[in-house]
């Protein structure tokens, strides 16, 4: 067992899956000498040589469309976006193709391969790297999306996502990169794919959180229940798509009360699909209405006011508070 | 400190074998077995017969819009031909002629141009992609075939088919400079029709040529007329064998023509000449094919026209069977086949909405 | 007054408007000579010119990019994506410069332009023509988001759409276009955007819903009211974004039940907003669960099976009944 | 019935005028203003200083990740001041140098730096475009800024910057394409400076040059000597001038050399050596340039040196400045300005979160 954050946690499952099987390889913008601009593809060229660990031109719709062919044709491309503010330019590949090629070609050629993306804000960066938007790719039918919250999960994560059938958005809270590490096993360890874990279970009320809004809470929660008493049940959903919602709308059941906390823009973000499904499940348990905490619907500001942008403790804690009161 | 012209490598090279009269520069004719060219002819004949069937069943509303490829004929299947069984055939959704090279069943066909899924079912072990609706979204996949051909130390080949109107797209673009960095082993046929939709090839790049798009990337350029089947051929078949020997890519344009309308959907008479028309219909790849081979005494008359009389009767069932195929097929469930590997719980739970009388919204 | 299909009240709005404004201009994939492949551009090159109406080259980034260009040097361009099945290819214009443009320059290069874009199933198109994934535009803070619901509406917003100072993603259902005729005045008429309306009055059910689903919903209002005396009331989001809720949260305070119906797949799809907003703001007056009656969550299918994809007159009466059973 | 080479229009050609010694082909010299010549000159110093401060306050927290222009100076200047104030600047993200000549305010580039977005405020009568992170992704525009110079009848012209990776994404195909078809007023300026982060020019396309990527789109293409500035700055006037009298777009390579980190996020250490950086250093612009200033008696030894203390000078209370204004600029519900030209009513509520002390879920 190592510490390891989650940059090297995600290096730790990329090699370990290179060796293990020699038709996984590497792609993407600056992802060989240099080791990805974050580094979490650090030193696989050198044990993996440059074809399979392939720094490609700046051009991100062949980067994913080359994945596809290479997943079709007996490799398992994991490919990745620099941030995820430029998979916009692959979009259509996403979406006309790699998300439903099993389905285009009936099962005759399905597409394993992974689309690795750092995304969301907190770290200080330039405009266009730091938004959310897991909406976009979770409304596609076809595709997983992936969002790990720490860096043992990433791991074990990012090994399910590269041996899956189908084709992985794996979203990288990049704020969580460096923020803190965690004992990683030297051993496979693969977390299944399209099931959510309670990061800490709770009576009081359910919230349902994911990626670098996933520690956040768990503290909030920590804090409430020493200051309150106040059980909170922090739902980590880690499979955003397909969304395993029993944990929360079952939880629900228990606590009668429920929140979300996402970084995404609130309108037509991810907190309705979560408030839909405990409406649909568990309407009849609700003693108060379901809370967003969320950012606002504005472009993310540049970083001087990042900070203010994202939910932070105390706009966890007061929305937390709204969705206790009865 | 000069200031001087510069010289642009790779080469960019011009290809006409078999002119519009039947005529050949016999220097570059090719040494074809005659079995294979008969194939070739008789390939061209079903093309151009299956549009037609095609064309009459959408006017009588048995099948949806579809993208017809008389006038084509020589161009695809001229590059098709290059091609080996385990090489990848990447098409566009024009590229009726060379799936049937392909050996694809026009039944299927059928049943996908009747907007059934069950018509992409690809066979086990053909290399044939699914109709590419996106323009130039197919060029990014098959430089990723291509790429792990290389990677495993295959000598496959990768071929792709496009219009002159794909060369417009930023995938094209994107394609094509990845598989010249890597040198990868794709052929780029461009099916350079005239048209894109309404767009006339003058107004969709000021490039003279689409051929010497591949300059900017490094790749070899080849200009062939598109309605001669041999040089389409001779293009293609240099072309492969490059891509083979691991010195990588080659555009090849074809000069050719899209003789009908663009889709069903479409109306030619509102944007081009009938006369234009006209003209290309002289040029007619198949005719021109056919006096070739009756001049080399590979075919004569008679056999030339049982051949057409042969063809018609092997797709005159085509529609039967694939009604026949249609009463067997699937209710309104099967859209939920082959969406992921393993159907997720909620999409279990949506399926049997379609397979039963269950109430709509269980929460899925 | 005329009676027009969409596509010609679309187009009437479009001849009006470049008469009235030299500034605005068409440009797209075979608008020009063609008119477009529904024709909705029908006349206008002939009209104001191939300057003015535009045929592009085959490639959707530089039609969007250019067209933002054209709008910050002071013309007014409406540009058109052929189906929306082709707008990913400009995700990346979209998402990084049209939607904050203003805000990029801090309102010193505001960006009034049109993407128009035929979307939805129901005409026995091909792969790739049929999605409806008004949640992409919807989620992006700084675009609006519109959808007629028939031909009066449609030349009326697309006046609002051209005129507005901000861009807009103007959703066309094509299956609306030449279902049905209305009376469309010759002379002007401009619907504000950001202003849902009330279809129908009624005091049983709220059902939100817009573009080709919202006639049918108002066929099953009308059928159930006759046969049941159940009135629903039918809103009509029409901008999609910003969203306009309170005409639909107020009318669930006087109805106490709701449903939502849309042709977009379920999960992380436009109905998770609806139901959360009136989660929301009405919370308290619910008597039942909100239903979401919408496509299921896999690709739409080729054309065979379309009609079965899309919610029909019998599951959208089927989730009224669920809506209201208390 | 041929098999030949074909010829490509338009032209393609290399031009460098001033050498790595300060010696000039006195044939291909520019009849440039004296007072034009020292502007040039004290801009490019300018650029160098400010570039050094940026790395100082980046390197001490003050200010966040940035692109250094160091090396490349004279490409950005040479061909940002062949165009008048009323020509359009679209700029990439290393554009300091261009920035400054046309009149940017270093505070305000400050700010940006620091994460405000106050700092991208542009002047009512600039006509300058903000920094464009996404590569390539502000090629397009530049376009539509074209195109509607042209359909006005106005002589304007679009200047627009990217690096020799930009050339590879899908942007810069369409839009040279879009471009080229419509023979707009572009002039399309690569800075090559042989680097994408990591990725070296070679690797980034199998294309020779960068230049005859214009040839794809029927686009005159131009390489120059970028570290020379008076060859950037003919090839840029008569791209200019080509675009100002309708005769459309030109590509312009200038070659030259990015000597410091990509941004302060890169550690060039990884992927070249310090070798290649001291070549290029010998070839800085800043220098060549002054030796030709001298030779022609247009600067002497104690102006340039004034000059160099003059610059150091005037930027030395950027940073004092840039933080009184951060003094003085709102609180976060500023991230609320600008979205739309009238905050929409949810807006106006979510924006009272942050304005006052009201519960968050004002139902938003
Ligand atoms: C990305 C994309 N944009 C637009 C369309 C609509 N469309 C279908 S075919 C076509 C023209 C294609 O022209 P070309 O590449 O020359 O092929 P051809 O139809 O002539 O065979 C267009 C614009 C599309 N299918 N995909
Ligand atoms: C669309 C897009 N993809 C990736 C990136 C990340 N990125 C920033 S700069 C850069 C390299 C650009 O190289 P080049 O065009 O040569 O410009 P230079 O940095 O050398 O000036 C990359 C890949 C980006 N900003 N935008
Ligand atoms: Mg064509
Ligand atoms: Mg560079």
């Amino acid at each position: 067992m190592a510490e390891m954050t989650m940059v090297e946690a995600l290096n730790h499952a990329l090699r370990q899956e290179m060796e293990r099987d020699e038709s996984v390889v590497v792609l993407g913008e600056d992802v060989g000498e240099v080791g990805g601009v974050f580094r979490v593809t650090d030193g696989l060229v050198d044990e993996f040589g440059e074809d399979r660990v392939v720094d490609t031109p700046v051009a991100e719709a062949v980067i994913v469309g080359a994945s596809l062919g290479m997943a079709v044709n007996g490799l398992r491309p994991i490919c990745e976006m620099q941030f995820s503010g430029f998979s916009y330019h692959a979009m259509h590949q996403i979406e006309n193709h790699v998300a439903r090629f099993r389905w285009r070609t009936r099962g005759r050629f399905p597409a394993p391969m992974v689309i690795r993306m750092p995304y969301g804000a907190g770290v200080r960066a330039l405009e266009h790297h730091s938004e959310s938007r897991e909406v976009f790719f979770s409304h596609i039918p076809g595709l997983k999306v992936v969002i790990p919250s720490g860096p043992r999960l990433a791991r074990s994560l990012l090994v399910s996502a590269i041996r899956d059938p189908d084709p992985v958005i794996f979203m990288e809270p990049k704020l969580l990169y460096r923020q803190f590490r965690e004992e990683v096993p030297e051993d496979e360890e693969a977390h299944p794919l399209g099931e959510s874990r309670v990061a800490r279970e709770g009576s009081d009320l359910t919230v349902v959180a994911w990626g670098a809004m996933l520690p956040r809470t768990v503290e909030v929660a920590e804090e409430i229940a020493e200051e309150e008493g106040i059980e909170v049940e922090v739902v980590d959903l880690l499979t955003v798509s397909p969304l395993d919602s029993k944990p929360f709308t079952e939880s629900v059941r228990k606590t009668g009360h429920a929140a979300v906390v996402h970084e995404a823009q609130r309108s037509w973000g991810p907190g309705g699909e979560i408030v839909a499904r405990i409406m649909e499940d568990s309407f009849w348990y609700l003693e108060a209405p379901i809370q967003r905490i969320t950012a606002p619907d504005v472009p993310v500001p540049f970083f001087a006011r990042e900070e203010a942008y994202l939910p932070d403790k105390d706009r966890i804690r007061k929305g937390f508070r709204a969705a206790l009161e009865a | 400190m000069p200031r001087e012209e510069m010289e642009v490598a790779p080469p960019l090279e011009y290809l006409s074998i078999l002119d519009e009269e039947g005529d050949l520069d016999q220097e570059l004719e090719p040494d074809l077995d005659e079995e294979e060219l008969v194939q070739m002819y008789r390939t061209m004949l079903r093309a151009r017969r299956f549009d037609k069937l095609l064309l009459e069943w959408q006017r009588g509303g048995r099948i949806g819009t579809f993208a017809p490829v008389s006038g084509q004929e020589a161009s695809q299947i001229g590059a098709m031909s290059a091609a080996r069984d385990e090489d990848w055939f990447v098409p566009s959704f024009r590229e009726i002629a060379a799936f049937l090279w392909r050996g694809g069943d026009p039944v299927d066909m059928t049943l996908y141009n009747a907007g059934w899924n069950e018509g992409v079912a690809i066979p086990e072990d053909a290399r044939d992609f699914p109709i590419s609706i996106p323009v130039a979204s197919q060029l990014p996949l098959a430089t990723g075939l291509a790429y792990a051909i290389r990677l495993r130390g295959e000598d496959d080949v990768a071929m792709t088919f496009f219009g002159d109107g794909a060369t417009s797209e930023g995938d094209f673009h994107e394609a094509l400079n990845f598989a010249g960095t890597f040198q990868l082993p794709v052929v780029f046929v461009c099916q350079n029709n005239q048209w894109a939709i309404s767009v006339p090839r003058e107004r969709q790049t000021a490039s003279e040529t689409l051929a010497q798009k591949g300059l900017a990337y490094g790749i070899p350029g080849i200009q062939v007329d598109g309605n001669d089947i041999l040089a389409v051929r001779v293009a293609a078949d240099e072309a492969v064998k490059r891509a083979r020997a691991g010195d990588g890519p080659t555009l090849v344009e074809c000069v050719t023509y899209r003789l009908k309308v663009h889709t069903t959907a479409d109306d030619p008479s509102r944007y081009r000449d009938e006369e234009e028309v006209e003209r290309w219909k002289e040029r007619d790849p198949i005719p021109r094919f056919r006096r070739y081979l009756e001049k080399k005494g590979i075919l004569d008359e008679g056999e030339a026209d049982e051949m057409t009389d042969s063809v018609e009767e092997e797709l005159g069932g085509v529609w039967e069977e694939a009604e026949e195929r249609i009463e067997t097929l699937g209710g309104p469930d099967v859209m939920f086949q082959h969406v992921y590997a393993d159907l997720p719980p909620h999409l279990e739970r949506q399926r049997k909405w379609f397979g039963t009388d269950e109430e709509e919204n269980d929460n899925g």
